[in-house]
């Protein structure tokens, strides 16, 4: 029966991307929308069904489907895994899912390929589900490939405008670079244990003789990996670009789910990483530059929903502070919570998005808070929740990271809190600039000004809530979350107690917080300030809005270097190579026409080599005798 | 009963007179270019072994190199025959019997 | 029953569709390689009863050479290959039309006539003459059916034909020499040879010359882009489908077994060359402007994957490359045929010229979505398996070479998502694409249900190909 | 000295010399006149050898009908001019070197091969007159001597059809 269960919830997206794809040209928006959305409900049930069940005997679930791959050391089954963690994602995944499906039937309404929207998102949860729920690493690397698939197809959503498929390749091309870490970081892992199912890797790794450097190397692939899918430096650019598509995918793809694949997959080899502090330390650090290098590219930014993809590697960076702190809980704690506020602000700025008719940039924004209440209020609410104010979810998780770092190393610590404050900032920046003073738009946009229909609020005050309470599940002192994911992890967290240190560390944090938000205040409303122009962007601040130059910097370093060979190779080294190959039939030819001048046809000559031939042949035989 | 005249001048002679004619008529051919002249230059040449025979012929004591001679001379003459037609055709055609002149021989 | 009733099928067929006319030839010849397909099934199925369905008996008495034909798991497989691919190919074409369609279709069977002999075939004279009659028909179809400038074609065509002939020549000499020293051309004699290192480094490059050339492994390709570029496509199909293969295949039946010990000398070496040839072919295809030419530097990638697992000489390599080659085989033909239909509705197939199919042929930008998707070796596909496997056996000879070689995986997604952008994405175009027809959507969906399938259970081809692999492997490490 | 080994040393310096001048003479008469004398020189060295059939036989072919075949082309061709172009220098200085090479050569093997000759013997038997070789002739060779004469028919009407003036020629 649980296996039934198990299936149906991994394959009930699955069937709404079968329905979706092949039907849903012929039924109307109305029902492709709703059999999308429901599927993805079914799904979100089931994982609360199981949740139920995992919380009562708390026994991991875990089945073998068929056998798949199989090479000479080992044999790979399809197998499912429902345990603690992948519940734990499983849960937010389907419920921020079903959210996003609701929220996209209204706003993808007016869009001719609706049901291809849907049918794509369906296949995402799919693979995203994949991801989670499998028991070895290759059936999470389908997962991962896929979902690497479907944020290239609805990037691509709008695939007649070309640099939005660039942006589409260009995000899939970056992952698979991360992909192939993974596959090589997999490979290594195969070659020690032989196996990649993961409660044998953990045993595995528990006896203690493989390898460290191996393992390190193995660790280092693995991250590589990560930082492909959760656009960590250097791989980060692809995030960015992919808010080509639409505004729904960016909050359910590029913010709280897939990019935390990464998180999860550290998370769930965890015992790996243990053994390997060299490339915990460099997990650290990358995350704290990350945090750091895309905080103040989000500063200046005046695309709105390019701020958002800029908070969320930031974000990220965060999570991935603590991951290589060893505070896996919190990272885990942190990447439930950004969930909850991150989508409800993507969603909300596509509510402005859409209330502007597809106008993105926050310098024609502007007084939006009357006309759109509600989606004001649950972006503010996020807004102080990503900025870490009391009591919202954002600052208790991302307190947590900061009191780790503290713990650890005091430099880390500094890093992040900066990067703490340049969030307040500009995420304070981004709600002035959008919602106060006057707006700054057309007249005829002015005139349109509305709040957006209910299938787009609804999901807004639900993520909002969330936001708001979200915090409850690691409330220091209850700390449910450290106790429920213990069994997956290896046990070794020290325990928070909630002494001076800690106040003071919160304290702090929150000041820090509010000299953000004054900043922004002072600088916004009460100077008025608007971003500049472009053009009139000038000295470092045009270095940060051009976002360091890092995509002139790989395209000057690899794109062109590449395309270059390549023409190199096509126009010159073919041909070239083909000519030596014909050099072969140059050669024969050229003997014959030197040939062809001895076989002249003049007998005289004839005559004269014959005889000369005989005497030579002669002379020859004398010789040799 | 008659002595072998070879007795008296040794076939080590009629061999180097015979190689030295040999020579001369290779050098003939080699030399000329008058087809006429080649022709005869081979001539010399068959004449200096059919010579060879015969003084084997009497060195063995045998009649058959002397029929081999004889065949020989059939075949020479055989082949002047039809060489001087084909000369006298190719000079009637070309004007020359210069053998470097003939530069027809190929497809 | 054997496995010679396929083979006189097959030329029956030949016959057959030779005689029935120009009106019926297509016809004929589908319903000829469908039952040949069946027969092929019956035979695995037999085959998986275990009953023998070789067959030997002598042929000439001197030089002493056998019509042995021995059928194991390797051969099966790559007989399947041939036998499903080609009812495909020749369905693939009902939308064109041809001069003496007889003619064409009769030589489309001989040459899978030709091809399954060389599957087959467990004597070395006899292998190397099907592997001959193998390039008749293809030099004729690419000569007399293919597109473009005439002179050009021939130029093209008649430098494959040369090339290839001469390498397989060396390949001659090897057989020659080897059977001085055995004294029959017999696959099992040819294995319980002792052969001095010398004679082995001898005759193992004899051998390679005839693949690398086949297969291709660089720089021996030259004449691979401009062959695919100018032979129709069911040529193009014909070639890198299943005739590749041929040369992996006898890298793994003949080479590697009959000079194991120069194999393992030179291991890193051909590894590395095949290596390059992946990066190579990636890197060219970057900016090929002709859809075909792009096709067939992609193709040069992916086999020299296949020629590096060989080269691993381990178990997962080699099986590994007999899942990528039927993989491949697939793919390319589906993406031949892709290149095909666009071909026929827009008659160009510059990558300039095309753009904004998307939005006038869901279906069909689906269907190729699939196969660029299962040709970049998304995992669900059955290239996943095979490139997994292959990639998983370079990691354990070397970790470096699995990088490298793993390197076609962002390339190959560059490359094929980028033709596809331009081909497929951006702006409607201006001029009218019909969605495919429904043989043409056969086509598709055959193999891309074949590819799905098999991606997600590949225990089937794992069973048939693995016991034959493990007897080669004991062979080489004898 | 016997006058036997003088007579052959003058019959020998004769035929050397006549034969090197018919290949050196400029005018084709000359050589022809002196490629009679060579082949009556040879004659003299059968009659020496005392074989008579022989040098009949040479006298007759090939100082008579042979050499006046020649002489007729000669003229018919009008040749007695001494017009000739010599050949290249290189290609003289090539011949020469063959001749005197060829002839070391040639000389040098018989006199290394002189130690298996052996005895001169004399059975005593008359084994050169022309009625003995008639015998062998028609009796041990008679298929080739029929032979010999199809060969001279044949080469009689090649003959004829090579020097025919083709009536249809342009």
């Amino acid at each position: 029966m649980d296996t039934n269960l198990a299936l149906l919830l991994l394959l009930s997206p699955f069937v709404g991307f079968l329905f979706n794809i092949f039907f849903g040209k012929k039924v109307s928006k109305g029902i492709s929308g709703a059999i999308g959305t429901l599927t993805v409900v079914v799904s979100f049930l089931l994982s609360i069904c199981f949740f139920a069940q995992l919380n009562q005997n708390g026994k991991p679930f875990e089945i073998s489907l068929f056998d798949w791959i199989q090479v000479s050391n080992f044999k790979l089954d399809f197998g499912i895994l429902l345990d603690q963690l992948s519940l734990l994602w499983l849960l937010f995944v389907t419920g921020i899912g079903s959210l996003i499906h609701l929220y996209s039937i209204s706003y993808m309404h007016d869009d001719e390929n609706m049901h291809k929207f849907f049918a794509y998102l369906n296949l995402f949860v799919f693979f995203m589900i994949t991801l989670v729920v499998g028991n070895n690493l290759l059936v999470m690397f389908i997962g991962w490939e896929g979902v690497g698939l479907c944020s290239y197809l609805l990037i691509g959503f709008w695939y007649k405008n070309q640099p939005y498929n660039d942006a589409a390749k260009k995000a899939f091309i970056m992952n698979r670079i991360g992909d192939l870490g993974f596959l090589i970081g997999m490979f290594i892992i195969a070659a020690l244990f032989s196996t990649l199912n993961y409660a044998e890797i953990k045993s595995a790794v528990a006896s203690g003789d493989a390898n460290s450097a191996l393992l390190g190397l193995a660790a280092l692939c693995l991250f590589i990996g990560a930082c492909g899918k959760s656009a960590q430096l250097p791989l980060y650019t692809w995030l960015p670009d992919a808010m080509a598509g639409p505004t729904p995918v960016s909050a359910l793809i590029h913010a709280a789910t897939m990019v935390t694949a990464g998180i999860f997959m550290v998370t769930r080899m965890n015992f790996l990483f243990d053994l390997t502090p060299d490339v915990q330390n460099i997990i650290a650090i990358v995350g704290a530059i990350t945090a750091l290098v895309a905080a103040s590219i989000g500063l200046l930014q005046n695309d709105i929903k390019k701020v958002l993809a800029y908070s969320t590697v930031s974000q990220l960076g965060l999570m991935f502070l603590a991951l290589g702190l060893g505070a896996y809980t919190v990272a885990v704690f942190h990447v439930i919570t950004h969930a909850f506020f991150k989508a409800c602000l993507f969603l909300g700025s596509g509510s402005v998005i859409h209330g502007l008719h597809g106008e993105q940039d926050m310098r024609k924004m502007g007084g939006l808070r009357k006309a759109m209440p509600i989606t004001f209020w649950t972006m503010m609410i996020s807004t102080l929740a990503i900025a870490g104010i009391f009591p919202f979810a954002g600052f208790w998780s991302k307190d947590e990271i900061l009191m780790v770092a503290f713990g650890h190393n005091k430099a880390l610590w500094i890093v992040a809190s900066i990067a703490s404050i340049m969030t307040a900032f500009y995420m304070f920046r981004l709600m002035y600039l959008t919602f106060f003073r006057e707006f700054r738009g057309t007249e005829e946009q002015k005139h349109h000004l509305h709040e957006s229909p209910k299938l787009i609020t609804i999901p807004l005050v639900i993520l909002a809530v969330l936001a708001v309470i979200g915090g409850a599940i690691n409330l220091p002192g209850s700390m449910w979350l450290n106790h429920f994911l213990e069994p997956v992890l290896v046990a070794k967290h020290e325990a928070h107690h909630l002494g001076t240190q800690e106040f003071i560390l919160m304290g702090i944090a929150l000041v820090g917080a509010i000299i953000g938000i004054v900043w922004a205040n002072a600088k916004y409303i009460k100077q008025g300030f608007v971003p500049k122009e472009d053009a009139e962007i000038v000295g470092f601040s045009k270095t940060i809005y051009n976002k360091y130059y890092v995509d002139e910097f790989y395209t000057f370093l690899i794109v062109k270097p590449l395309n270059g060979l390549s023409n190199f190779f096509r126009t010159t080294l073919e041909p070239a190579l083909g000519k030596v190959v014909y050099g072969f039939g140059t050669v024969a030819n050229g003997i014959g026409s030197q040939g062809k001048k001895l076989q002249n046809g003049n007998i005289g000559l004839y005559l004269f080599v014959f005889v000369i031939g005989i005497c030579a042949i002669i002379t020859y035989l004398f010789i040799a005798q | 009963m008659i002595e072998n005249i070879l007795n008296i001048i040794g076939i080590e002679n009629y061999i180097f007179l015979t190689v030295l004619l040999f020579c001369i008529g290779v050098f003939g051919v080699l030399y000329r270019r008058n087809a006429i002249i080649v022709f005869m230059s081979i001539e010399i040449m068959l004449n200096a072994v059919n010579l060879l025979f015969v003084a084997f012929s009497t060195y063995h004591q045998d009649a058959e190199g002397q029929v081999f001679v004889f065949f020989s001379m059939a075949v020479a003459a055989a082949e002047v025959a039809v060489g001087l037609a084909i000369l006298v055709s190719v000079f009637r055609n070309l004007g020359s019997i210069d053998i470097d002149n003939l530069k027809n021989l190929k497809g | 029953m054997d496995v010679t009733t396929l083979l006189i099928l097959l030329l029956i067929g030949a016959v057959a569709t030779l005689v029935s006319g120009d009106k019926l030839a297509s016809k004929v010849a589908l319903l000829f390689s469908l039952v040949a397909f069946g027969l092929s099934i019956n035979l695995l199925l037999q085959f998986n009863q275990g009953t023998d369905i070789g067959f030997v008996s002598n042929w000439i008495a001197n030089p002493k050479v056998a019509l042995a034909l021995k059928a194991d798991g390797l051969s099966m497989a790559m007989v399947l290959l041939t036998t499903a691919l080609t009812p495909l190919i020749i369905l693939s074409s009902f939308g064109n039309s041809f001069n003496n369609s007889k003619n064409f279709y009769a030589l489309v069977l001989f040459m899978a006539f030709a091809m399954v002999g060389t599957f087959l075939a467990a004597d070395g004279l006899l292998y190397y003459i099907f592997w001959e009659l193998a390039l008749i028909p293809i030099y004729f179809i690419a000569l007399i059916w293919g597109n473009g400038d005439v002179e050009e074609r021939k130029k093209a065509v008649v430098k494959f034909f040369i090339y290839t002939l001469a390498g397989s020549l060396f390949m001659l000499v090897g057989f020659a020499y080897l059977y001085s020293k055995a004294g029959s051309f017999l696959l099992e004699d040819l294995y319980k040879l002792e052969l001095s290192n010398q004679e082995q480094f001898w005759i193992f490059f004899a051998f390679f010359l005839a693949y690398a050339i086949k297969i291709p492994i660089i720089p021996f390709h030259t004449w691979q882009a401009k062959v695919y570029q100018k032979a129709p496509t069911v040529g193009t199909m014909l070639l890198s489908g299943i005739m590749l293969k041929m040369g992996l295949y006898s890298v793994i039946r003949w080479q590697l077994p009959i000079a194991p010990d120069a194999a393992k000398e030179y291991m890193p070496i051909l590894i590395g060359l095949s290596i390059a040839g992946v990066i190579y072919g990636s890197i060219v295809a970057l900016r090929q402007k002709d859809l075909k030419k792009l096709l067939a530097y992609s193709s040069l990638a992916h086999v020299g994957l296949i020629a590096a697992g060989c080269y691993t000489l381990t178990a997962d390599g080699l099986n590994g490359a007999v899942y990528q080659m039927i993989a491949h085989g697939f793919v390319i033909v589906g993406l031949f045929f892709a290149a095909e239909v666009i071909f026929r509705r827009f008659e160009t197939r510059k990558i300039d010229e095309l753009g904004g199919i998307r939005s006038q042929a869901s279906g069909f930008t689906s269907m190729f979505m699939i196969l660029v998707l299962a040709s970049v070796a998304l995992p669900g596909t059955y290239n996943f398996v095979g490139e997994f496997t292959v990639l998983y056996s370079l990691s354990q000879v070397n970790i470096w070479f699995a990088v490298i070689g793993g390197t076609t995986i962002i390339l190959g997604a560059y490359y094929m998502l980028k033709m596809f952008q331009n081909v497929m994405l951006g702006e409607t175009n201006t001029k009218v694409f019909k969605d495919v027809n429904v043989s043409e959507a056969i086509v598709f969906v055959v193999i891309i249900g074949f590819l799905l399938f098999f991606g997600l259970y590949p225990k089937p081809i794992n069973d048939l190909v693995n016991p034959a692999i493990k007897e080669i492997l004991a062979v080489i490490n004898r | 000295m016997s006058p036997v080994l003088i007579t052959f040393y003058f019959l020998a310096a004769f035929t050397l010399a006549t034969a090197f001048l018919t290949i050196y003479s400029k005018n084709p008469i000359h050589s022809a006149i002196y490629l009679v004398l060579c082949m009556v020189s040879i004659m003299g060295h059968y009659l020496l050898l005392n074989a008579q059939f022989v040098a009949i036989v040479q006298l007759i072919v090939y100082a008579g009908a042979i050499m006046v075949l020649m002489l007729f082309t000669i003229m018919l061709m009008n040749l007695n001019k001494e017009d000739e172009v010599h050949k290249p220098r290189i290609t003289r200085l090539g011949a020469i070197v063959v001749f005197i090479l060829m002839s070391m050569v040639l000389i040098t093997i018989f006199i290394n091969s002189k130690t298996i000759m052996g005895e001169y013997d004399s059975t005593g038997e008359d084994f050169q007159s022309i009625k003995v070789l008639g015998k062998v002739l028609l009796n041990e060779y008679m298929v080739p001597f029929e032979f010999a004469s199809i060969l001279l028919l044949v080469a009689m009407i090649g003959t004829v059809l090579l020097t025919k003036k083709e009536k249809d020629q342009k």
